[in-house]
């Protein structure tokens, strides 16, 4: 076995060493975690309500027993991936008995069409903005462009969210702050609904474009500026090709490409949701899912979704890797 | 050291606006040791003033200095994220180093050490790791876990470097000069990677912050500390910005970009100064 | 008569990797030579780009394993080398010239640091009198000395000087045998015959046997003793160099002693129209 | 250029989109027709079994406006006027040792798909949850019931394993309680754990209309039939709230803006800062529980400072006694509520009927105590704080407060302890400590130095006293310092894993002046070695046979007895004696109204229901509420 | 019609630098005068580092900061029309490619790795040719054949083509539009032996054919030897001779020109011959006087202040104080 297939079987191996090892480390941290997922349900329940200690103590069993936590830690690990396998994360414990699965399953969408979305937006604005920015170094728009962007960069993203909050929901009313789409709209390929999604989405893409797109514009002007010296960009310029040919094919879509690979990265960490973005703008996504599930103790949920997390990651990365060489014409495997 | 400061604030009009910049919050951030109330002190003064003669950036609803508040924020702050940068900074050389010129099996091994973290998610792990270490989880050691996770990709930039250089003639004649591999890698190699990790360094400090503000916000940190987070935390506890309590947090935010650009303006120039090519322009090559 | 380097049928195979589709690329086939300890002589690989002879120079110097095959350096399999110890005491005895001595150094690295590296690991003084010493002495046998040297960068000097230094460095260790790849190449051609020559002092002088890698016919008949010429792996000839390369038996080798430009406008005119008649 | 052709999409998108504001805030239902109320994120947005440990979906308004049971508390009433009969026609009847409870039920109700409510209803929830394991109140019935019955179809009896005089709790509604199931449908489901109960039918005057399957919001309707509900026998005339939409609004930032934009008329809780700005900025449209300043509603729950007394360091009273008086009670209310606090000296919360039953009647007691600070006799008791707290918010809220010492009281509670740093060292040297420097020393030398736990974000006010009592401490020589345990914070006060923590301990009815609500699990029967699990409650572990008898005695009184109010003055002199907490105040709620759609909401004027909208007493209020005439729109529907 | 197809007058062009206050100025070409006429090729030798690229730079009108020309003029004659690459750059634009083009060093990066070859050509000459999509595909494909490519290259990536293969489809891709003037630096270096010399073939045959001007830039004498027309010899900045190549290399006139031609080794011939002493200038730091002088085995004084004019001398010019008393060596 040669070439291509013992490259695939390599690199496979080494997917699912990343998958084992990634999964099994936050299986073990989550299992060092003190919340008690039985007391946090036990607290939910007892909470405000007349509780008799005796009641407490046997409902306490009860739900130890249903969620399934007895047995050794190795035990609940072997069960753990055999569940993992058949795609199967176990019922949450904070919405017992509703599968993790489901709940994931449900808040998916949202995140993936909004950080997806967002993420295409930041990344092409950015490496366009920081492209053309290393190739007209001496445009002022686009130094001012730059210099805004740059200041936004290092400001945290539940500022610039907050802000925005202020600005368009508050002091200028126009759209929507929290939710993912209009109170009461049949979800649906309707122009309503749709427009609801858009509206909805806007702030919180918003939010993630102005702070994502800092790095995407950095990195991207740094790699410019040391493309548009290479020999066949100086070439071109001898040719008397256009300058914004020589911008778009010669310059950009070289230095595109190991942007490739960061985008493919980040759009795998897009199951991971976007915490602190979801949870100020309510978005019913995985984020505020993660963060819920954090909060109430719920270790199935939390599992799930650094699961799915980590999965996705390793099978973003695992795909670019593939494709790359179709990408970029130059790569051959060894 | 004191030739390339000269230098660089002689002839480098962005590297003097950033040392100038960077040097007047650093020392505005020192201040705080001789702040006329404690940081941690509430209500000793009156809340809410807005930025008068009096008090220049107003007070908090809790009653302190924002001014102060800020000097000790920005101090904490930044000695957090710059624990986190340079101890992942050191990771990323390490490792990176050593796999792209060293190859092989430990190359891979590495490499699946590092592809492995890159797929961790950062703030559920950050956050479970919080929860085990609870009481015990000081800033260091949280500054050391941020650190664990804020390397990989870095890493793997400067492998790429590194795997360039050791192909490089140089590298296979310092082998038949008898030099070992720390001498390669510090004497050889690292002038080539700082630039790498003077800009990855910007980067991870931007990130670093951003995670200690998100931590605080999502109410995970030691809220008796003053830090930009937790300055954060408070004005949230108390709806600052819906009571019209602006002074709150624009200033630090202010502080920060003012800091960032700074550190930017600081990082490209020394990058400048430090990157090969320069260097050897310099020396007239 | 004990051998220095002995090559027995030594092969070296990659695997080229198409992303779809990967062959096996025969990078050196067969190939056996034997440089004998007592006679030290300029033995020259040539060869275009691809003829397998810088894989061979990358395997004598240890840098890579033979597919089969086995290289012996006075007496030792070159690739059952493992321990460091071992690996310092092999270079001490064959060391390499590279092709680019501006890539050669590092242009971040004074010159000196790679002379005193060199003396301190191989010789084993300590002292920098001593270190000084053993570099100088080496230095001089390429016609230069430690002042010219000290402190210096590599974008200071010319390329023929460099290539001297590197020669230097090579010298100090004391070796048995240097293989140099391409060593003038890229060195300008009013500098070029000095390392040349200076590859002749050293056979006769200092008694080293030097392995000449290149692809230039012309210094390859100025200098060698012995010459093997290498297409795509195989030596197809060997012998010589005077013979070889004055009247070149087999197709390839004729052919590539018929691409040398004479340096003679009028001879080399000739070859250019003859060429434009043929190839175009 | 490129960048001018990317702008001008950018706007033409905006352009699309941002006719927003035009659109319905909800599609299809009239504005003037829906109470917006704030609910909770849900996770499971599919569950509606309220039977089952189905997580926190039942703040969304299932079991405030479908779930119903026997009999209802008002929190905030007092006297007879708190109690409510829904399902059941009449109080609760034992017999004379307490083994046996007799329920008339009342006739005419209809689950919401036509199915009659019957006793036969009642004898499946028990018995079916007994069956379960797991279930909500499975462990109370199984301890409890021995068996029971439906004597006819509107009478059940409850035949109990042993004497509990209040066993009828478990069926009444302060926050909420054991909900009746619907027999008709769980009889058909396999297993009631895990059957979803998607729709749910409904008991009450509301069923489900529409629920967004991402949890952010469920909307529920009037029933047609909505007579035939216990809450609607009652009425007179159909309610006005058509629609009752349980929205997630987002943070407390987000809530008040929406509030301000009227797309949430009931907000649950903001912190005392978003209050203040709506009270500023949209204070012609909005109601609170007090008609200014301090605004806040008080549940009946008691924050208080609770010392873990299994640890060393509190075990003697004398301590927790000078930790009490070294705390300046003034800046904590400045600090935690601006001032907005409702005091508490007593263990017990300054709420509803706690105040005519406990607080007025025993101030001339709390006035005349006195303790032994080992070095002379001190009556730490100051029942002038209110007024002192009056006259530090009079400069920003003017008129907002009065000067009558009554209003007052109402208002900033009754009174509480001088701060007095004298006694309380000569306490600390009483109880064997020295002081070096300014750094307490405890006898075996090491310094006294305290943790204090707080929540955190869940409980912001809290977390804010905790940071002030640190410092009121730190101050006199004990290092204190804050930790927040966020979401641990229950479980580790459960395990006694705190030294000292900031959360409450005791919860009332409210509307009724019996303590066995949290008193039952004080008894030292229950309390369990360090590091194991206590039952909710006793979380400071108190331990002390004179409680013990107290308790004992309160379980063979009857539950309206005048007798429980004696015994409940016992325990809260007891308390005050041994201080095994210090009580700080109500847990004040900052839930304000918004009245430009909506008007008749409760407040300490006319405090006919509960006003946060996750306690069920919440359908009172709802049924209650008017639609505003001058509300946008209205004129038009009409 | 002009014979001269470049005249270029007193170039001075210098890298002027500024690195943190490291000052410098390296006189890369300095005072350059020569003349170009109508289908020659005109070889430019040096070593490296001798300013020959730096001057092709400078004549082609590309040079960025930091090299400047401080001095001098370089006018092309395109059909009459005359064009002064520094007076009037925007009319530069309009004749690159259809009147001047390049074949550059270093085939593997003057194409865009990342594009197929057949953009190449495309975005370099579609719009000088005034030729439909189709026509223009077929002159294209015409034009590779005659040059010996197959026109199948044009769907190929610039890494799968051999060195040879790349170096052919520069020289095609320069030659497409049937340029005036071509500029050649260092096209053949990185070549193999056998594959030089058909490159170096392929250039003369097109050059021969389209009677454009070439002006060819390399180190290796032979190759001058094997292809130009006339040559000058370039040292440390400075044009130092210049002549029709038989004359130069059967009677070099400058000292370095014979050391270059006598150093060159050759088949059959094993005798023993020496190097240049010394080191190639340092153009930040040029020697006073000739800049040769240092390594000059005929140095006087004079030559050591006073620098020497280039000077008609039989066939060509000279810039040596005792040119006549250079022999080949």
């Amino acid at each position: 076995m040669d070439g291509f297939p013992k490259y695939l079987l390599r690199r496979l191996l080494q997917f699912f060493l990343v998958i084992f090892l990634g999964v099994s480390g936050t299986f073990f941290i989550t299992k060092l975690s003190p919340v008690d997922p039985v007391e946090q349900s036990l607290s939910l329940m007892t909470n405000f309500g007349a509780t008799d200690p005796r009641a407490v103590e046997l409902m306490r069993q009860a739900l130890a027993e249903l969620y399934g936590l007895q047995g050794s830690i190795f035990e609940q690990y072997l069960a753990f991936w055999g569940r993992v396998l058949r795609g199967d994360f176990g019922p949450s414990l904070s919405s017992f008995p509703t599968p993790v699965m489901s709940l994931i399953m449900s808040a998916l969408p949202w995140t993936v069409g909004l950080l997806t979305l967002a993420l295409i937006i930041t990344w092409t604005l950015g490496n366009l903005l920081g492209a053309l920015a290393g190739y007209y170094r001496t445009n002022t728009l686009l130094k001012l462009s730059g210099a805004v962007v740059m200041a936004l960069h290092p400001v945290p993203a539940y500022i610039v969210g907050l802000v925005l909050l202020l600005v368009f929901g508050f002091i200028f009313p126009v759209l929507p702050i929290s939710g993912g789409a209009q109170m009461n709209l049949q979800p649906g390929l309707s122009l309503d609904y749709i427009r609801s999604l858009i509206q909805h989405g806007t702030l919180p893409a918003l939010t993630l474009v102005l702070v994502g797109i800092g790095s995407w514009f950095i990195s991207m002007r740094s790699l410019v500026s040391n493309i548009v010296t290479d020999d066949h960009v100086v070439y071109a310029e001898l040719g008397g090709v256009s300058s914004g040919k020589i911008f778009s094919q010669y310059v950009a879509r070289n230095a595109l490409l190991p942007q490739l690979t960061g985008l493919a990265l980040s759009l795998g960490s897009v199951f991971g949701g976007a915490v602190i973005t979801e949870f100020l703008y309510n978005y019913p996504g995985v984020g505020r899912l993660l963060i819920q599930g954090i909060y109430r103790g719920d270790y199935s949920l939390v599992l799930g979704v650094t699961t799915m997390s980590i999965v996705a990651v390793a099978v973003a990365v695992f795909i670019i890797d593939l494709i790359y060489p179709l990408i970029d014409p130059r790569v051959r495997l060894g | 050291m004191f030739k390339i400061l000269r230098d660089l604030l002689r002839y480098n009009i962005e590297f003097t606006i950033g040392f100038v910049l960077t040097l007047a919050i650093f020392l505005f951030a020192l201040a705080h040791f001789w702040a006329p109330l404690p940081a941690e002190a509430i209500y000793l003064l009156p809340p809410d003033m807005p930025p008068s003669a009096q008090y220049w950036l107003g007070t908090t609803s809790r009653g302190q200095d924002v001014l102060w508040q800020m000097s000790a924020a920005i101090w904490n702050t930044m000695l957090f994220g710059l624990t986190v940068t340079i101890l992942s900074r050191l990771l990323a050389v390490a490792v990176g180093m050593l796999s792209g010129y060293l190859g092989g099996k430990w190359d891979q091994i590495l490499m699946t050490i590092n592809d492995t973290m890159i797929a961790l998610p950062n703030i559920p792990i950050l956050l479970l790791v919080y929860f085990v270490m609870r009481d015990s989880m000081s800033w260091p050691v949280l500054a050391a876990t941020a650190a664990l996770l804020g390397w990989n990709y870095d890493a793997r930039l400067i492998r790429s470097v590194t795997l360039s250089l050791r192909n490089r003639e140089f590298t296979r004649h310092a082998v038949f000069a008898g030099m070992s591999v720390p001498q390669i890698l510090m004497r050889q190699h690292l002038p080539y990677v700082m630039p790498v990790i003077f800009f990855t360094a910007m980067n991870n400090l931007i990130w670093a912050i951003g995670l200690e503000v998100t931590l605080s916000v999502l109410g995970f940190s030691d809220i008796n500390r003053p830090t930009i987070g937790g300055m954060i935390y408070w004005a949230n506890q108390h709806q600052a910005i819906i009571a019209g309590i602006w002074w709150w947090i624009a200033f630090p935010i202010i502080a920060i970009v003012l800091l960032f650009l700074g550190l930017f303006l600081l990082a490209i120039s020394v990058n400048e100064y430090i990157d090969p090519r320069s260097r050897l322009s310099r020396m007239g090559a | 008569m004990s051998a220095l380097l002995e090559l027995d049928r030594v092969n070296k195979d990659y695997r080229i990797g198409g992303f779809l589709d990967s062959s096996i690329l025969h990078a050196v086939k067969n190939v056996s030579f034997t440089l004998s300890a007592e006679k030290p002589e300029i033995f020259t690989i040539v060869g275009e780009s691809g003829s397998g002879k810088t894989t061979t120079a990358r395997m004598i110097l240890g840098n890579e394993t033979p597919t089969s095959g086995t290289l012996r350096f006075m007496g030792q399999d070159i690739a059952g080398i493992r321990s460091r110890a071992d690996r310092l005491k092999f270079m001490a005895k064959a060391q390499p010239i590279f092709q680019n001595p501006f890539e050669a150094f590092n242009p971040l690295t004074t010159l000196d640091y790679y002379l005193y590296s060199t003396a301190r690991r191989f010789l084993g003084i300590k002292d920098r009198g001593g270190v000084e010493a053993a570099t100088d002495k080496a230095l001089n046998h390429v016609g230069l000395s430690l002042a010219e040297v000290r402190g210096r960068y590599s974008h200071e000097l010319s390329g023929g000087q460099l290539q001297r230094i590197a020669v230097a460095r090579a010298l100090i260790p004391g070796p048995r045998l240097i293989v140099a790849d391409e060593p003038v190449s890229m060195v300008d051609a009013s500098l070029r015959m000095s390392i040349v020559n200076l590859f002749r002092e050293l056979r006769d002088t200092l008694g080293v046997s030097i392995i000449y890698i290149t692809h230039d016919l012309s210094t390859a008949y100025y200098i060698s003793d012995r010459v093997i010429i290498m297409h795509r792996g195989d030596v197809v000839e060997a012998g010589d160099a005077q013979s070889v390369l004055g009247n070149p038996q087999h197709e390839y080798s004729r052919a590539l002693s018929g691409a040398v430009l004479p340096p003679d406008p009028e001879e080399a005119r000739q070859i250019i129209e003859r060429r434009m008649a043929g190839a175009v | 250029m490129l960048i001018k052709k990317l702008a001008a999409a950018a706007l033409a998108i905006a352009a699309s989109v941002m006719p927003a504001a035009a659109q319905d805030f909800i599609a299809g239902i009239p504005r003037n027709e829906a109470l917006i109320i704030q609910g909770p994120a849900a996770q499971n947005a599919e569950w509606f079994n309220l039977w089952a440990p189905g997580g926190g979906a039942s703040n969304n308004g299932l079991q405030q406006l479908t779930a119903d049971t026997f009999w209802f508390v008002n929190p905030e009433g007092t006297g007879d006027a708190a109690w409510t009969n829904a399902l059941a026609a009449d109080r609760p009847q034992y017999n004379d040792d307490f083994t046996e409870m007799t329920v008339p039920l009342k006739q005419g109700i209809y689950w919401s798909d036509g199915v009659e409510f019957t006793a036969e209803d009642v004898v499946y929830t028990v018995e079916t949850q007994i069956a379960n394991p797991g279930m909500n109140w499975s462990a109370p019935f199984t301890i409890n019931v021995d068996s029971v019955e439906a004597t006819d179809p509107y009478t059940v009896v409850f035949n109990l394993k042993e004497p509990n005089s209040r066993f009828h709790t478990l069926f009444t509604v302060r926050w909420n309680a054991a909900w009746i199931m619907p027999k008709h449908v769980f009889e058909t489901v396999d297993d009631p754990l895990t059957y979803a109960n998607n729709p749910p039918v409904s008991l009450s005057a509301y069923e489900m209309h529409s629920y967004d399957s991402a949890g952010n919001w469920v909307i529920w309707k009037l029933r047609e039939d909505w007579e035939r509900t216990s809450i609607g026998m009652d009425l007179e005339s159909e309610p006005d709230v058509k629609y009752v939409v349980y929205r997630n609004a987002g943070n407390p930032d987000a809530r008040v803006i929406e509030q301000m934009n009227h797309n949430l008329d009931v907000i649950n809780d903001i912190a005392p800062e978003g209050m203040f700005t709506i009270a500023r900025d949209a204070g012609e449209n909005s109601a609170y529980w007090f008609p200014g300043y301090p605004f806040a509603h008080p549940d009946p729950t008691l924050p208080s400072v609770l010392f873990n007394h299994q640890n060393s360091k509190f075990q003697d009273k004398d301590v927790r006694w000078a930790l009490a008086l070294m705390i300046d009670i003034r800046a904590v209310a400045m600090g935690s509520y601006r001032g907005a606090a409702n005091l508490a000296a007593l263990s017990v919360p300054p709420t509803g009927t706690a105040v005519v039953d406990y607080y007025e009647p025993m101030q001339e007691w709390l006035t005349s105590f006195e303790i032994d600070t080992g070095a002379r006799t001190i009556a730490p008791y100051d029942p002038t704080v209110a007024q002192q707290i009056a006259a530090l918010v009079k400069p920003q809220w003017g008129d907002d407060i009065p000067d009558d010492p009554a209003q007052l009281a109402a208002m900033f509670g009754h009174g509480w302890w001088k701060q007095d740093i004298e006694a309380a060292n000569e306490l600390l040297e009483k109880a064997g400590l020295t002081k070096n420097g300014n750094q307490w020393l405890l006898p075996d030398g090491t310094p006294f130095t305290i943790r204090l736990m707080v929540e955190g974000d869940a409980i912001p006010t809290l977390a804010r006293a905790g940071t002030i009592l640190a410092q009121q401490w730190s101050m006199q020589g004990i290092q204190t310092t804050v930790d927040v345990a966020g979401p641990t914070n229950g479980q580790r006060l459960g395990a006694g894993d705190f030294e000292a923590a900031v959360y409450w301990t005791v919860e009332t009815w409210g509307g009724h002046p019996d303590l066995s609500f949290f008193l039952e699990s004080y008894h030292s029967d229950f309390i369990v070695e360090p590091g194991a699990v206590q039952p909710p409650r006793n979380l400071q572990r108190w331990q002390d046979e004179r409680l013990d008898a107290i308790i004992e005695e309160n379980r063979t009184v009857s539950f309206d007895s005048p007798e429980v109010v004696q015994l409940g003055m016992d325990y809260l002199k007891l308390a005050v004696e041994e201080m095994p907490f210090i009580p700080l105040m109500a847990y004040n709620k900052f839930a304000p109204f918004d009245t430009t759609y909506w008007t008749g909401y409760p407040s300490a004027e006319n405090p006919y229901s509960a006003s946060g909208p996750f306690w069920s007493n919440t359908r009172y209020m709802v049924v209650n509420l008017e639609a505003n005439p001058n509300a946008p729109g209205a004129q038009a529907a009409q | 019609m002009n014979a001269d197809v470049l005249k270029v007058e007193g170039l001075k062009a210098y890298y002027q630098m500024n690195y943190f206050g490291v000052r410098r100025e390296v006189r890369a070409v300095d005072d350059v005068s020569l003349t170009i006429r109508r289908n020659e090729i005109y070889g430019i030798a040096g070593e490296s580092s001798s300013g020959k690229s730096s001057l092709i730079k400078t004549i082609a009108g590309a040079i960025t900061p930091p090299l400047r020309v401080v001095d001098g003029s370089v006018k092309f004659d395109f059909d009459g029309r005359t064009l002064d690459v520094y007076a009037e750059p925007q009319a530069m634009k309009g004749a690159r490619w259809q009147n001047l083009s390049y074949i550059m060093q270093g085939s593997m990066n003057v194409l865009n790795p990342v594009r197929k070859v057949k953009h190449a050509f495309h975005d370099f000459a579609f719009k000088h040719m005034g030729l439909s999509e189709r026509d223009f595909w077929a002159k294209v494909e015409q034009h590779l054949q005659r040059i010996g490519l197959d026109p199948r290259v044009l769907e190929s990536y610039p890494h799968q083509l051999s060195g040879g293969m790349r170096q052919r489809l520069t020289i095609a891709l320069a030659t497409v539009c049937e340029p005036d003037f071509i500029i050649a630096d260092e096209p053949t270096t990185a070549l193999d032996v056998l594959v030089q010399q058909d490159v170096l073939a392929l250039i003369k045959d097109v050059q021969r054919r389209m009677g454009a001007s070439i002006i060819f830039v390399t180190h290796d004498m032979t190759v001058h030897a094997a292809i130009a027309d006339r040559i000058g010899i370039v040292y440390a900045g400075r044009l130092v001779e210049e002549g029709p190549t038989l004359d130069v290399f059967r009677r070099p006139q400058h000292p370095y020109t014979a050391h270059l031609i006598g150093s060159l080794p050759r088949i059959g011939d094993s005798r023993k011959r020496s190097a240049l002493p010394g080191k190639p200038p340092n153009l930040a730091d040029p020697p006073s006087g000739c800049r040769f002088h240092p390594r000059c085995p005929l140095a006087i004084d004079k030559c050591k202040t006073d620098n020497p004019a280039l000077l008609p001398r039989q066939t060509g010019r000279v810039a040596c104080w005792r040119a006549g008393e250079v022999e080949a060596a």
